[in-house]
């Protein structure tokens, strides 16, 4: 069934917090609604709940990764086609150990940064209800729900005293 | 920082995001002047192609000239960036947050420009892919990884991608700020496409303050092995005199720092005198960077004096002639004596006084100045070593860089400005979200009489304090 | 005739003359591109073998010294490892080759040779039209933009190996179709050509007798440790020429 | 636009509880715990002191065996350096801070610089050095490279080295007495019987008139930036010439610097574990927090990141080479008799800390670090022996004559220590731990005033609905 978010715009940090008490009381748990913010507020600023994540497993499974492949490249083409160079063994270690650190760099950074942008719920397709005045500083919150509860809602918004109108969108 | 202006975020936007959405008068002529030193760069080195290296000065004993000292000079510029954002950022300086993506942007294109000289100096350029990628697979024959030219691709190509998609990722929410600001509709649903509907929630804002300081500590061991590999591509060498020393790579690095931090301070400069950024680069930026420089100096200072030392320690004939060559003779010894003078002796002293830390212009200068030593020293690192009388009699040379090799050289200055100055007309060369935080953030404490500027710090959460009792 | 050859050279600097034969010889086996004067002032000249001169002594007794420098054929060479693409490096013979069609001319193994016996192509060889037909049609003529060097004639090591095994006849020692050219041309003999791996080969016994103690044998830079694959024999007489050490 | 939060300039300002009660709080606090002596206190300092008599007695054993045979000096010296790298490298964690003006540091500094008494101990050993050192005259490498010149004194490199370490500890004094002062005075005016007496007689009427409180930060950023200079240039001097010229070929010019950065490293770690034992048995529990440790477990993982860096580059190069006499300075240090020891090593000092120091839970710990401090110095000490004990026996067999070493001159087995070896090992290091307890008791090991100044720039603020900390800074 179709999704339809609700956004009321606020200038103060504190109506903003407001609106989200208002917004629990009337029954909306977490993940229903949003603080959108044009600024990183310290965490917990509007009483919201610490956002969980796994970012710091990404590197890790990326630099597994990108250690195996570079492994394989360099034992793999030193074995495959061994040629003696300068008195060098087939298998030079620290030779090797160069590429296979560079190869586990690259493999955890990668993966941060896909990890970055999945864990921070993007791209995002449809930007629901949003309005440019939040990049200009004021302070959003959005809600998510069915048609049916979007006045709900919106009288929870309007109580904390929102600035300007309230602003419908589809998810 | 001391004095300090509270801006707001409307305030903010408009001041930094003019000279993106409109065009300076002096862009046009700057931008086509610049395009046209690249393309006479390009020109130069096709010319070079259909004509083989004996255009160039190069010669039997000196095999390497500018080209790999350029090289060895850009890498250094481009750890500028990761010196300045990483170390920064993990250490919480307040005072990064306007520099920060100057510097990651500044990497990014001189790495680029890094990468043109060693892949143009190469006998047979149309056959350069086959320097990293298999040459023929019915022989299954890959590249040497025991060679330090096989590490270069790696350390660089590892850190040119680490280094953009930092800045991409950083770049998120201000593309978000230009989404919204833009008033063509193309132009709109561009910067729509880029902004990956980046919308600002607490989740995203903690993931961005996360990246800035994971992907920090993640590319700075990257940064440190870049120029280690590129100082063994000379250190491994025993056939050439003051090449093969244990001290190279670090030595290097402190050069790579010493110079690229120069080149961040000359870049605020500019930002200041170009687009007029003097309300969010204050003389205190200049201040702090100043004092980083006197420290990163001194130290890369210490370690050129170890690494002649250790020459002279070794009481070999030919590395003793080779230093007195490299710092007597001519040409090279007057070029030695400017690069001591002007990357060290001149500068150091004078970023001891607070006037001149606090004055851009000053800064400008004195930063140049490290940056033509620094030029010199790499010139005076790779040549002299080849051009050095070896025991075979017969073979030992002399070289001038032909005009061919300086258009190419200039045309990597020319193409970093240009990028610059390319990128700057995009995206914003300041971090707005940041320096919006930072003017969140910040708070002042009262004692007595004396007012003191003071942060909300989020390195160590509350409740960290809490759960200590 | 053992199974692996191992080849290498002894150079009696005692007989040389300085006649610089060998390096003519060499031009014209290897078709290394003519030198002219201009190369020569560019500093850009070939010579796969080349005849270094020391003088000795104080006017008026003053004696010239020579010494013949070619590819050393490093056991453990410098330039070979340093090859991103492999175009250099120790095959089973003994012998430091340089594989042309690899070659992308980053002259990292110039750098790295202590010998300067590495030549880069900077110009497109040429030819005068009367010598076009004299061009050695069993190797290869380089391109611009690629190293080359000393091969110990690497074509006529196979060759004549090659023809000893379809006629199944021992290879012996010193036969002028398995000389390098140089070697050929010498005519001081100051230049033995052999296989180091067969025990009773001239070069082994040569070898044997002067690198034991006191003899007359020396490697160029022995202290860079690069096992190289040419012996040299000193000066005997009055006056020895120390030899170039490290 | 009023109602637009970006046009709100705010002019946020924050109250700090620095009233003069939270100041004789903490004041009273510290002092209190500072009067306590347990008698744990004095049973663990009669242990060390019968141990560093033990290493007196050793200490005569050794000079009576007189000096001629260098080969068997290798542990002596090897104690010498490991002292050198940890007591006289601890302050560093009090200077460099400092100068950056971070926060963390307030406890830790002044137990950094009480280390630097250690030092003295460094000085009684190095004396008999003086003789064991080769002069110029037998033609040695030296870093002083006029070979036989004339008119230099061929002692010179011994009284270089001498005038730099003594330079070094009488810093290192200045720098303690230095910051100490307004505690002192605090002692002075606080404290009770001998103490009372004496922190009358240092601190040198000290009122904390604000000339005096500049002085004292200006000259304490000066002698911290000598200090740090000096103490490069004593790590430069010990590794060329207590080390490396005793080993032909060994021409490593980075040695120095990795020398002096594993100076740093073990400096870290004995903070480290000295913050540990403070916590756990010293009672300043409610001072040193987690993120003391939190900041030193980041340096740590630094350094031990550093360390794998800078002993590759000195491998690689060498290893890549290939030169004889190099391959020889490798199979020494390395490969040959030493190799187990030096995986030993390698384990201890980099893989460990490295492994676990990324995981933010164990920097974040109490006893983390306290392990890992204690792994890094195990592993430095092992690294001082393998390297000392080597090039001396390498020096024992006079071969400083020589530019090369051949590969048959390497020792095929590492030398076994005399009993007396043993006992200026364990005695020495116990005397210096004995030296820092002891100066615990007169000189506060959490300062005082350090804490107090905190109290102006730390603050807990409601930050609408969360609660966060304020820091400033000063200068």
């Amino acid at each position: 069934m179709a999704k339809r978010s609700v956004l009321g715009l606020y200038s103060e940090e504190d109506s903003a917090a407001d609106a989200l008490d208002n917004l629990r009381e009337a029954g909306f748990e977490e993940g229903d609604y949003e603080i959108l913010t044009g600024v990183p507020y310290p965490e917990g600023t509007f009483g919201e709940a610490e956002p969980e994540h796994k970012l710091y497993r990404w590197p890790l499974i990326g630099a597994a990764c990108g250690f195996t492949i570079a492994l394989l490249i360099t034992a793999g083409t030193e074995l495959a086609y061994p040629l003696i160079t300068g008195g060098k063994p087939i298998l030079s270690i620290p030779a090797m150990a160069i590429i296979m650190y560079e190869g586990s760099m690259l493999g955890a950074i990668i993966f941060t940064i896909i990890g970055i942008i999945f864990e921070s719920r993007l791209p995002r397709i449809f930007m629901g209800a949003y309005s440019e005045k939040i990049t200009e500083g004021h302070i959003g919150v959005t809600v998510t729900t069915e048609e049916t509860r979007t006045d709900i809602a919106e009288t929870a918004l309007n109580k904390a005293g929102t600035d300007g109108e309230i602003i419908r969108g589809w998810e | 920082m001391q004095e300090h202006t509270q801006l707001s975020h409307k305030q903010i936007n408009e001041d930094l995001l003019k000279d993106v959405l409109t065009v300076p008068k002096w862009w046009l002529p700057a931008v086509s002047f610049l395009g046209l030193v690249v393309l006479t760069g390009l020109g130069a080195f096709f010319f070079m192609m259909y004509h083989g290296l004996g255009v160039t000065g190069l010669n039997r004993p000196v095999m390497w000239g500018v080209f790999i000292a350029n090289f060895v000079f850009w890498i250094g510029i481009s750890h500028a960036g990761i010196m300045i954002s990483a170390i920064l950022r993990l250490t919480q300086a307040e005072w990064r947050r306007p520099i920060t993506r100057a510097a990651e942007v500044m990497t990014v294109f001189s790495l680029i420009a890094a990468l043109h000289t060693p892949l143009m100096h190469v006998g047979r350029p149309w056959r350069v892919l086959y320097w990293i990628f298999p040459y023929d697979f019915s022989r299954g024959i890959w590249p040497n990884v025991r060679s330090p030219f096989v590490w270069d691709p790696s350390a660089v190509g590892t850190y040119l991608i680490a280094s953009s998609l930092f800045v991409f990722v950083c770049l998120l929410p201000d593309i978000a700020i230009l989404r919204d600001r833009a008033k063509k509709p193309i132009v709109k649903k561009i910067y729509a496409q880029m902004a990956l509907g980046f919308r600002g929630t607490p989740r995203q804002w903690k993931l961005q303050i996360l990246a800035g300081i994971l992907l920090s500590a993640l590319v700075l061991p990257v940064f440190v092995s870049v120029h280690s590999i590129v100082s063994w591509d000379f250190a491994v060498l025993i056939g050439v005199e003051g090449w093969h020393s244990t001290i190279f790579a670090p030595y290097f690095i402190i050069g790579a720092i010493h110079s690229g931090v120069s080149a961040v301070a000359m870049l605020m400069a500019l930002s200041v005198w170009l687009y007029g950024l003097d309300k969010y680069i204050k003389p205190d930026h200049f201040d702090a960077i100043a004092r980083l420089l006197i420290v990163v100096a001194t130290t890369w200072f210490f370690f050129f004096f170890l690494e002649w030392v250790y020459a002279l320690y070794t009481l070999a004939p030919p590395e003793i002639a080779l230093r007195e060559l490299q710092a007597f003779q001519w040409p090279y010894g007057p070029l030695f004596a400017i690069f001591i003078i002007t990357s060290f002796v001149i500068p150091v002293p004078l970023w001891l006084f607070k006037r001149v830390r606090r004055s851009v212009v000053w800064m400008f200068w004195t930063t140049v100045l490290v940056n033509i030593g620094m030029w010199l020293e790499r010139f005076l690192i790779v040549i002299p070593g080849l051009i050095r009388r070896t025991h075979m009699t017969f073979d030992w040379g002399t070289y001038h860089p032909s005009i061919v090799e300086i258009l190419i050289v200039v045309e990597t200055f020319a193409f970093v400005c240009l990028g610059m100055l390319l990128f700057a007309k995009v995206l914003p060369l300041i971090p707005l979200f940041d320096v919006k935080e930072g003017m969140v953030n910040r708070r002042l404490i009262k004692v007595g009489r004396r007012v003191i500027p003071a942060t909300i710090r989020e390195g160590l959460p509350h409740h960290y304090y809490e759960k200590k009792q | 005739m053992v199974d692996s050859n191992k080849w290498g050279m002894v150079v009696d600097i005692d007989r040389c003359t300085g006649c610089q034969g060998c390096v003519v010889a060499c031009q014209s086996e290897n078709n290394i591109p003519i030198n002219l004067e201009e190369h020569f002032n560019q500093r850009r000249a070939i010579q796969w073998i080349r005849i270094e001169r020391y003088w000795e002594g104080e006017y008026p007794d003053v004696k010239a010294r020579f010494i013949p420098i070619m590819c050393q054929h490093c056991g453990s060479a410098p330039c070979e490892p340093v090859c991103p693409v492999y175009a250099t490096y120790h095959n089973n013979e003994g012998l430091n080759v340089q594989v042309y069609n690899r070659c992308i001319g980053t002259r990292f193994c110039a750098n790295g040779c202590p010998y300067h016996v590495r030549f880069f192509n900077f110009w497109e060889p040429e030819w005068p039209e009367s010598l076009k037909n004299q061009l050695n049609p069993d190797v290869t003529v380089r391109s611009r933009g690629i190293m080359e060097k000393c091969s110990f004639c690497v074509q006529r090591i196979q060759r004549s190996t090659r023809e000893s095994e379809r006629d199944n006849e021992i290879l012996e020692d010193g036969d002028r179709g398995l000389n390098p050219a140089c070697v050929n041309a010498c005519a001081s003999n100051s230049l033995i050509f052999g296989n180091f791996n067969d025990p009773d080969s001239t070069v082994s016994k040569m070898k044997e007798d002067a690198m034991q103690e006191g003899g007359r044998g020396y490697r160029l830079m022995e202290n860079l440790g690069t096992d190289t694959n040419v012996i040299y024999l000193r000066k005997v007489g009055e006056s020895v020429v120390e030899a170039p050490h490290g | 636009m009023v109602n637009n939060p970006g046009d709100r300039v705010l002019e946020p300002y924050v109250e700090t509880d620095n009233s003069v009660e939270t100041r004789k709080a903490v004041s009273d606090g510290l002092l209190g715990i500072h009067n306590i002596t347990s008698n744990r206190f004095w049973q663990f300092a009669a242990l060390f002191g019968i141990m560093f008599i033990f290493g007196i007695v050793g200490f005569v054993w050794k000079l009576s065996l007189g000096f001629d045979d260098k080969s068997t000096w290798g542990y002596y010296v090897a104690v010498f350096a490991f002292l050198m790298t940890t007591s006289s490298a601890a302050p560093m964690v009090a200077i460099a801070p400092r100068i950056a003006n971070s926060h963390w540091r307030r406890p830790i500094s002044r137990a950094a610089e009480i280390w630097t008494l250690a030092g003295c101990l460094n000085l009684i050993l190095y004396i008999p050095l003086i003789w064991l050192l080769p002069s110029l005259e037998n033609g040695r490498r030296s870093l002083w490279f006029y070979g036989q010149q004339e008119g230099v004194p061929a002692y010179s490199p011994h009284i270089w080295a001498t005038l730099a370490i003594v330079g070094l500890v009488l810093l290192g004094l200045s720098l303690l007495w230095l910051s100490t002062l307004p505690d002192f005075a605090v002692l002075r005016d606080q404290g009770e019987g001998w103490k009372k007496k004496w922190g009358g007689k240092l601190a040198l009427g000290w009122r904390g008139t604000s000339a005096q409180w500049n002085w004292q930060h200006h000259r304490m950023g000066v002698v911290g930036a000598f200090y740090f200079m000096m103490l490069v240039f004593v790590h430069f001097f010990i590794s060329v010439e207590f080390l490396m010229v005793h080993v032909p070929g060994w021409i490593d010019s980075l040695y120095p610097i990795t020398h002096a950065h594993n100076a740093l490293q073990a400096g870290v770690a004995t903070v480290m574990l000295t913050m540990f034992f403070l916590r756990q048995f010293g009672g300043y529990k409610d001072y040193i927090g987690l993120d003391q440790f939190w900041g030193l477990g980041k340096l740590l993982l630094a350094l031990s990141l550093l360390w794998f860096w800078f002993w590759f580059s000195s491998f690689n190069v060498f290893w890549y080479g290939g030169k004889p006499s190099e391959q020889a300075v490798l199979e020494l240090l390395v490969k040959g008799p030493y190799l187990y020891l030096f995986i030993t090593i390698f384990i201890l000092v980099f893989i460990l800390p490295w492994f676990t120091m990324i995981w933010n839970p164990v920097r974040r710990s109490v006893w983390g670090p306290a392990i890992l401090a204690t792994s890094v110095l195990i592993g430095t000490l092992l690294d001082r022996i393998r390297l000392y004990v080597a090039s001396w026996d390498v020096a024992g067999r006079s071969m400083a004559k020589e530019l090369e070493m051949k590969m048959q001159d390497v020792p095929t087995k590492i030398q076994t220590p005399g009993y007396e070896d043993i006992f200026i090992m364990v005695g020495f290091i116990a005397g210096s731990i004995l030296i820092f307890m002891l100066a615990t008791r007169l000189i506060p090991a959490v300062n005082l005033w350090e804490q107090k100044e905190m109290l102006l720039y730390k603050a807990e603020i409601q930050f609408h609905r969360t609660k966060v900390t304020v820091m400033g800074k000063s200068r």
